[in-house]
């Protein structure tokens, strides 16, 4: 049968890679086709809405969170692939996955946040950056890049995409956490501790990065500053490695992240999920178990140039040195991150803080409200969260 | 066919009255004048006739058919709007057979009406141009023309020929003329121009603030006007009234003292004169006259010029009679040489007075020369 | 009115050229630029190496012109329905009186205060129950009737005098004659102005097409570009020579409107 | 004169029987609801049956999205709750507050300012009908494209303005940075956009006052600002409300310009009351019923708004 | 104060010529009337004098200053619109005080002169109301009014009694004859009225498709016209005119044989006279008399009826001179009971003959009362 697929990619490479690979299931199941119909990112929340509310479904979709609004509509995962599959998976990735004893997708890629640098700056400085089992901490860090920025004549010394999940990682690094680690979800945050490392954020804010940058309506685009030479260091994710690896004009590398008392990243990625209301159910979860198998994943990985999320996974070669060292310092950083980096996130809670936390945050930074008031803010909608799905 | 019957005609505006109750019949066929002065109603009546304002209370009959809720153009009606009302997007072709156009015509019959109007109404060479490119006559014209091109029971003309220069409304007014005897359409007319009205009305209504004075032939308004407005509204220059009393009562003969002219003996009936009633003498301009000779027909009056205004082969001429200063105007049919302050001899013959109630204003009784007596109405 | 060559009124003129074109100048001039270059520091006006590169990618993407297509059928046939339905309604709104007639106006006038973002939820159901989810018909129908579209032809209507359509009624013109031959010719410039707003509206609009769309095959133009904007990142390329490349036709048709919009017509009609 | 007059027609017209006369009354009666109908029907249903239903939601305490399977989605009657809880929901009154500042301040700048262009750029000739295109312009591009344009170009660091600024010395500007300059930048964007929109708005209004009354006027020796004054306006007074109007309305539901140009920020500076409503319903769980209830208030303040403006219009000329 | 001087002045709108080289000079004070037949070219002679329509070629003078490239509100004109041209928003009191107050008056100023010219066109009672709510000749009115309250070097009128009723035509030519004298302001009057232009005019201009035909007086222009356009086009009704040729020729005598009337002895000069040459011989329809008895100075003609009108004391009587067939029209001065088929004998006076060159319709120079000659100049 022909099977509907909502996706969304980030640019047209993306979507010709997506298409050769649904062309290959085809070539190995001529009974599936496929009707791949693509999405603005921003819009998905609004589509799955419409879906939930008009019963008008896709059979599957690509989603990087399972919204309370579709949960309803997801297949069990576990009873139409079994119970032991999801083991397969990366364990924060896949622990997003689970809901009231359910598997409701399928990972299809993880992503980790970290911090990339421009070594030939560091070079022009001549500053060492340390091996990565000896990162620096933020105090350190901090310094070292505005000498390098002075020394090398770069403009600016960090860039740091303006992304609730990015910043969220400097509070992971000092213990910080929103969500309890085990069921039932509580809200765990020690509003001073918080405080205190938001407190750090906006000194680093004023002190490091482009002034204005993380007011939430500057213009600035870390990514494009960054490949443009004029930051020492960007704090953003694995998913930045193709292009930078495509774009970039200088030599750079990934890693080591700073931390503050412990190293953290944070679990990001994709999942595919089948929708319960198809009448292709079983070809829909063909369709996932073979994205999802080994020998895909790996090829998938290696032409998106993101991480596998099935540990059966060979290696990948991503076909370039600095890429592959650069995924794999990404998947050390995640290795190296407590548990809380992937339940924090996991918690379907967490959909409806991520936008509290930016406006919080971001008003913290511009200064209309104290660090203190914007704890306060993120808490409060943690709270409400936690109480909205009881 | 179709005449017109209006019963009771009541227009207001908001709270102003502006018709009184009209009621008047017109026959089928017959070609109605509607005169009065400016702002009197006459544009608001025909405007009701068409069914384009609604009445306050009336009828309005067309044939024996009450219309009085009918929609414009259920009723059979072309009109000629005051302020032309041309649709300025169409070419003056284009205004011309617009009209047609409702009607099931084959372009021909359409082509050839509309050349036909144009070349009565002299406006062939305009017909590809727009309104905003004709002169105020010429547009003038096109709205007449959209009115003949159609083929209706009874046809409004507000004042259509006021732009108009005097050779093309002496030659428009023919047309319309023989349009009306060659269709037998009812007509209703309005004008300010007295020649246009006596020359090509049946009958004349003659309208003031609303009320209808009077409605008949237009010489008999002329000669037998039934109050005092008529006697002044028809007729140009205005007739000229003297303030007198009445002496002495016969049965068709009334005799009024009027200053300047001494004892007069009108030629009206007696019926309603009680002596020493106030009274207004009529005299129209044209009936004085400079006599040749003095005749039994004529009295003679001393007339003091005050100045004269010659127009080709006539002349005004204003002053006032000896003894009576009331400002007069005599209207002499050659080119009179006078001046200032001379003094003339004219001659009027006491048959053309006019004799009026100096409180109502209404005429006396007078026989006709068919020894039939015309009375005015009470109002 | 003032004499159109006024050194004073030039002066004023180009400034406003200067301002409200520079902008544009600048999107377009981007355009031309290759990726590395649109965020050069310091950044260059005129592009060092104009390129249609990034035209020449957007083109030769398959399903381009098909978006092009799509968007061209939904913005004209929704605007021509659109100002169709706006004249009617406006000419009945201007010059009947009619029972009811204030309650419609408001009515209509209170659609104006809905946000389509609020009531898209409700909106979409009642698309699905009218079968018009993943048509062009859809995104042609549902956003046609615009208030505004409603208010402006009705102000311009009320202009036309009355003793036009009473000389077009004293002749039996049935009323779809008057108003096809009378009421429109007349209000060319509002509806040609409409037409132009409207075009233009349902050109850029994103968020119908978006409520009702998501097979690609049917895609518009402004779902492909709002499609360049990704989750960590936009690819410019792609949005800004979209950009320059989508609001071409609209000049274009908006310059070709422009004669419509003007003129005084009802020069020469009555007198009063 | 031949066949002026072609006597089938007479005939026609005389013989047409009375029944047709009633059907045709009839006819008359119903045109100016056949010629609402397909206007109505649309907004009837696919804004004021939506926007019913939208509302009824505000009694309710729900989410978007009413799921008979989860039992936790289901609407909980809560009465006019959600009304009261909007007194002290500071999110919406600073929004609405803010919104209000916004139209006070764009609107009767754009009006003005459109006004302006409009009588600018009327003549004829070609190069003012290049400049009405220009001017139109912005009007064409899509706001999303519009808010990224000035976004880019009032770019603290890498902004196309304030570069231009440091070649001249002065220190960058925080456009977009700072409350007010951002809630100006918005304004300024704002109105660069709907400018052309409202100035062809006028121009329609322009053209169709008779050139008669100018030159009456022009004879009496008016000077062209009184003419203006006292002949353009007042003749421009119906053009005037719907610009008034539409674009008073236009500025309460900025929203898409705003989202794309500074996101809201910095901070929440620029959040103004439909993304506010839009980011309880669609961003936080089960609030979808405060959000119904803040477009309620949206709605009486709108509507409020467009007949004190129809009256006054209306009132005057 | 401010003569007004035309000189050569053309219009062409597009490339339909309307004027061609109009030279006009008005004296300061003078009261100029221009006629013509519609669509010749008046209210475009007005308009380019107002300074509303360029001209394509010539100087307008105002005084001895050049005003040709002057706004029009520069040159201290005022002007009534064929189209009224009010302003539909204001009041009729704003209307007319709108132009008074961009110069510097005081209220009362503005208010007294307000309601002087509300007064003087009898709208008084109208001023609060707004042009929609008038007739059309309460709109006429109020557009003359708009006028003259402002004290302008110089008047244009554009038609600006045609909706008025004869009474109050009467009246208010009176009123602009009165503030013509009062204000000794130039004025220059489009109308189709005869009687109007002949009474109110110092001078009269003929226009006629865009050239000036002849500018004089008006009993010279009614006297002596320049051409047979001009003879036509003054006096109501037109001139009869017969076709002739020249039998014989003296200095100041020209026989001339017409059919019907034999042969003819002309009073006029013999100068430009060729016997043979063709010729057109006009009477005018007042020049036709009814004797009392027969009189040396009149020629008798039998005249067969076709129809006759009668408006009151006047009579219109149509049909032809028996031996020629070309209509013709007698206006006489009383109401002559006449029907069709009746021959009547007419007297005619030869001195009242007009006689005009067959091809160029020039005129024959003809000799004054006074004893000078009056020549039309060659076109
Ligand atoms: N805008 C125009 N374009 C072309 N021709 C025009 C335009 N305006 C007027 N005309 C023509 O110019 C001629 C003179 O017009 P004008 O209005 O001066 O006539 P008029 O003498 O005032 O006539 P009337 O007595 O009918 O008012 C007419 O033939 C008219 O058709
Ligand atoms: N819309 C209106 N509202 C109030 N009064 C009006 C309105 N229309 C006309 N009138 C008044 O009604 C009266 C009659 O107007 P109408 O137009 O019928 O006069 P008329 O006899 O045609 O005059 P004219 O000869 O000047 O054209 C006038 O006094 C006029 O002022
Ligand atoms: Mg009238
Ligand atoms: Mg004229």
């Amino acid at each position: 049968a022909e099977l509907k697929l909502l996706w969304y990619v980030e640019d047209d490479a993306q979507e010709a890679i997506i298409r050769s690979v649904l062309d290959k299931y085809t070539a190995e199941h001529p009974e599936t086709t496929f009707d791949l119909q693509i999405t603005p990112y921003s819009g998905m929340i609004q589509k799955f809405q419409q879906f939930a509310a008009s019963g008008i479904m896709p059979d599957v979709s690509l989603t990087s969170s399972m919204e309370p609004v579709i949960r309803p509509f997801l297949a069990d995962l576990n009873q139409e692939i079994g119970p032991d599959w999801i083991n397969d998976f990366v364990k924060g990735w896949a622990d997003g996955a689970r809901f009231e004893g359910k598997v409701i997708a399928a990972p299809l890629n993880v992503s980790s946040t970290g911090i990339f640098y421009n070594v030939d700056a560091f070079k022009k400085a001549g500053v060492e950056i340390p091996a990565q089992d000896r990162s620096w901490t933020w105090e350190e860090f901090i310094p070292k890049v505005k000498e390098v920025a002075e020394k090398s004549g770069t403009r600016y010394p960090l860039v740091w995409d303006v992304s609730a999940s990015r910043w969220i990682v400097h509070q992971f690094q000092y213990g910080n956490h929103m969500f309890s680690e085990q069921a039932p979800v509580k809200v765990v945050m020690d509003e001073a501790k918080w405080q205190k490392s938001l407190d750090d954020f906006i000194a680093i804010t004023k002190d490091a990065m482009p002034p204005g940058l993380w007011s939430g309506a500057s213009s600035d685009n870390p990514k494009e500053i960054f490949l443009g030479g004029q930051a020492v260091a960007y704090m953003s994710g694995s998913w930045q490695i193709p292009a930078l690896a495509a774009n970039a004009n200088f030599d750079w590398q990934a890693g080591p992240t700073p931390y503050g008392t412990v190293r953290s990243s944070i679990y990001g990625g994709d999942y595919l999920v089948a929708f319960n209301t198809s009448p292709n159910l079983k070809e829909s979860v063909e369709f996932i178990k073979w994205m999802t198998s080994p020998k895909t994943q790996a090829e998938y990985a290696k032409l998106l140039g993101v991480i596998p999320t099935n540990l059966k996974a060979d290696a990948v070669d991503y076909g370039n040195a600095k890429a592959s060292q650069a995924v794999k310092i990404m998947q050390g950083e995640l290795d190296a991150s407590p548990a809380f980096a992937a339940t924090d996130q996991a918690w379907p809670e967490m959909q409806a803080v991520w936008g509290p936390i930016k406006s919080a945050v971001t008003q913290a930074v511009a200064g209309q409200i104290t660090s203190a008031q914007a704890v306060a803010e993120i808490k409060k909608a943690a709270d409400a969260a936690v109480e909205a799905a009881q | 066919m179709a005449g017109l019957t209006l019963q009771n005609v009541v227009k207001q505006y908001g709270t102003h009255p502006i018709l009184h109750g009209i009621d008047l019949a017109v026959k089928n066929g017959e070609f109605v004048v509607l005169v009065g002065p400016s702002g009197c109603g006459k544009s608001t009546l025909l405007r009701i006739i068409a069914g384009l304002e609604p009445t306050t209370n009336g009828q309005i009959l067309i044939g024996n058919e009450d219309v009085t809720g009918l929609q414009p153009g259920d009723r059979g009606i072309a009109m000629v709007f005051q302020s032309y009302a041309l649709y300025p997007h169409m070419t003056v072709r284009k205004n011309l057979s617009f009209g047609l156009e409702n009607l099931s015509l084959s372009k021909q019959q359409i082509d050839s009406k509309v050349s036909e109007a144009a070349r009565m109404l002299a406006i062939e060479p305009l017909l590809e141009r727009h309104p905003k490119q004709l002169s105020g006559g010429q547009r003038q014209r096109v709205a007449i023309g959209r009115a003949i091109v159609r083929d209706p029971k009874i046809f409004l003309f507000d004042e259509p020929l006021s732009n108009l220069d005097a050779a093309l409304r002496v030659q428009t007014r023919g047309e319309i003329s023989r349009l009306h005897k060659r269709l037998g359409a009812t007509m209703v007319y309005v004008t300010h121009d007295q020649i246009e009205a006596m020359t090509m009305a049946d009958r004349i209504a003659v309208l003031n603030g609303g009320n209808l004075e009077q409605f008949g032939a237009p010489l008999e308004l002329f000669e037998f006007p039934a109050n005092r407005f008529v006697a002044g509204f028809i007729g140009s220059p205005q007739m000229n009234f003297y303030n007198g009393s009445i002496r002495a009562v016969e049965a068709e003969k009334v005799t009024v003292f009027v200053d300047g002219l001494g004892l007069i003996q009108a030629p009206v009936s007696g019926a309603s004169a009680v002596v020493g009633d106030k009274v207004a003498l009529g005299i129209r301009p044209n009936h004085f006259h400079l006599l040749p000779q003095a005749s039994d027909a004529h009295q003679m009056v001393r007339f003091r010029v005050s100045y004269a205004e010659s127009v080709g082969t006539e002349t005004y001429v204003y002053g006032q009679i000896e003894g009576n200063d009331t400002a007069t105007v005599a209207h002499l049919p050659d080119h009179v040489p006078v001046a200032a302050k001379d003094v003339i001899e004219f001659g009027v013959e006491p048959a053309c007075f006019h004799l009026f109630h100096g409180e109502s204003g209404l005429s006396f009784a007078k026989r006709r020369a068919d020894g039939s007596i015309i009375a005015p109405r009470k109002k | 009115m003032t004499n159109a060559s006024s050194p004073t009124r030039l002066a004023l003129v180009a400034l406003v050229l200067v301002v409200f074109l520079l902008p544009p100048v600048w999107l377009f001039l981007s355009a031309l630029k290759p990726q590395a270059e649109i965020f050069q520091w310091p950044p260059t006006l005129w592009p060092a190496n104009p390129t249609l590169e990034n035209f020449v990618n957007t083109i030769s993407r398959a399903k381009f012109l098909l978006f092009f297509k799509n968007s061209a059928i939904v913005s004209v046939l929704s605007a021509f329905l659109s100002v169709t339905i706006s004249v009617m309604a406006g000419y009945a709104l201007a010059k009947f009186r009619f029972k009811g007639d204030t309650i419609f106006f408001l009515l209509i006038m209170s659609s104006l205060m809905v946000p389509l973002q609020i009531i898209m939820i409700p909106v979409f159901l009642v698309l699905r129950d009218l079968g018009l989810l993943e048509t062009l018909a859809g995104v042609i129908i549902a956003p046609a009737a615009t208030p505004t579209g409603v208010f402006l032809m009705r102000q311009y209507i009320v202009n036309i005098p009355d003793s036009l359509l009473e000389a077009a009624r004293l002749d039996k013109t049935p009323e779809w004659r008057i108003l096809w031959r009378i009421v429109v010719p007349l209000s060319l410039p509002a509806i040609g102005t409409l037409l132009a707003f409207n075009l233009v509206w349902r050109w850029n609009d994103y968020l119908w097409p978006f409520l009702i769309i998501t097979d690609q095959d049917q895609w518009t133009v402004q779902l492909a570009i709002a499609n360049s904007i990704g989750r960590f990142g936009i690819d410019w390329p792609k949005l800004l020579s979209m950009s320059v490349l989508s609001v071409l036709p609209v000049l274009v048709v908006f310059t070709a409107l422009q004669r419509l919009m003007m003129g005084g017509i009802m020069a020469g009609a009555t007198k009063e | 004169m031949t066949e002026l007059v072609a006597p089938i027609t007479r005939t026609m017209t005389a013989a047409r029987p009375p029944s047709s006369r009633r059907l045709g009354d009839i006819r008359r009666k119903v045109w100016p609801y056949f010629l609402m109908l397909p206007t109505m029907g649309l907004i009837v249903a696919f804004t004021l049956y939506p926007l019913v239903q939208g509302l009824y939601m505000s009694l309710f305490k729900r989410g978007v999205v009413v799921l008979p399977q989860a039992r936790q989605t289901l609407p909980q009657y809560v009465g006019l709750d959600n009304f009261v809880s909007l007194i002290d929901n500071a999110d919406f009154r600073i929004s609405l507050l803010k919104t209000v500042i916004f139209v006070v301040v764009a609107v009767p700048l754009n009006v003005v300012l459109s006004l302006a262009l409009a009588v600018l750029l009327q003549p004829q000739t070609k190069l003012f009908a290049f400049a009405r295109t220009v001017v139109f312009f912005p009007s064409m591009i899509s706001l999303l494209i519009i808010g990224i344009t000035w976004r880019w170009l009032f770019g603290l660091n890498n902004g196309l303005v304030n570069y231009v600024l440091s070649l001249a010395s002065i220190a960058p500007v925080p456009w977009l940075e700072q409350d007010t300059m951002a809630q100006i930048a918005v304004v300024v964007a704002w109105i660069w956009w709907q400018a052309g929109v409202n100035m062809m708005i006028f121009l329609s209004g322009l053209t169709a006052i008779s050139p008669d009354y100018y030159e009456a006027a022009s004879i009496d020796g008016t000077s062209k600002w009184r003419q203006f004054t006292h002949i353009t306006l007042p003749l421009l007074r119906p053009t005037m409300a719907v610009v008034v109007v539409l674009s008073s309305i236009e500025a309460f539901k900025v929203y898409e310009l705003v989202v794309s140009l500074t996101g809201g920020g910095p901070g929440k500076a620029t959040v103004y009351l439909i993304q506010t409503i839009y980011d309880t319903a669609f961003q936080l769980p089960m609030q979808a019923g405060i959000a119904a209830a803040q477009s309620a208030v949206l709605f009486v303040v709108l509507m409020v708004l467009a007949i004190v403006q129809l009256r006054l219009a209306r009132s005057k000329a």
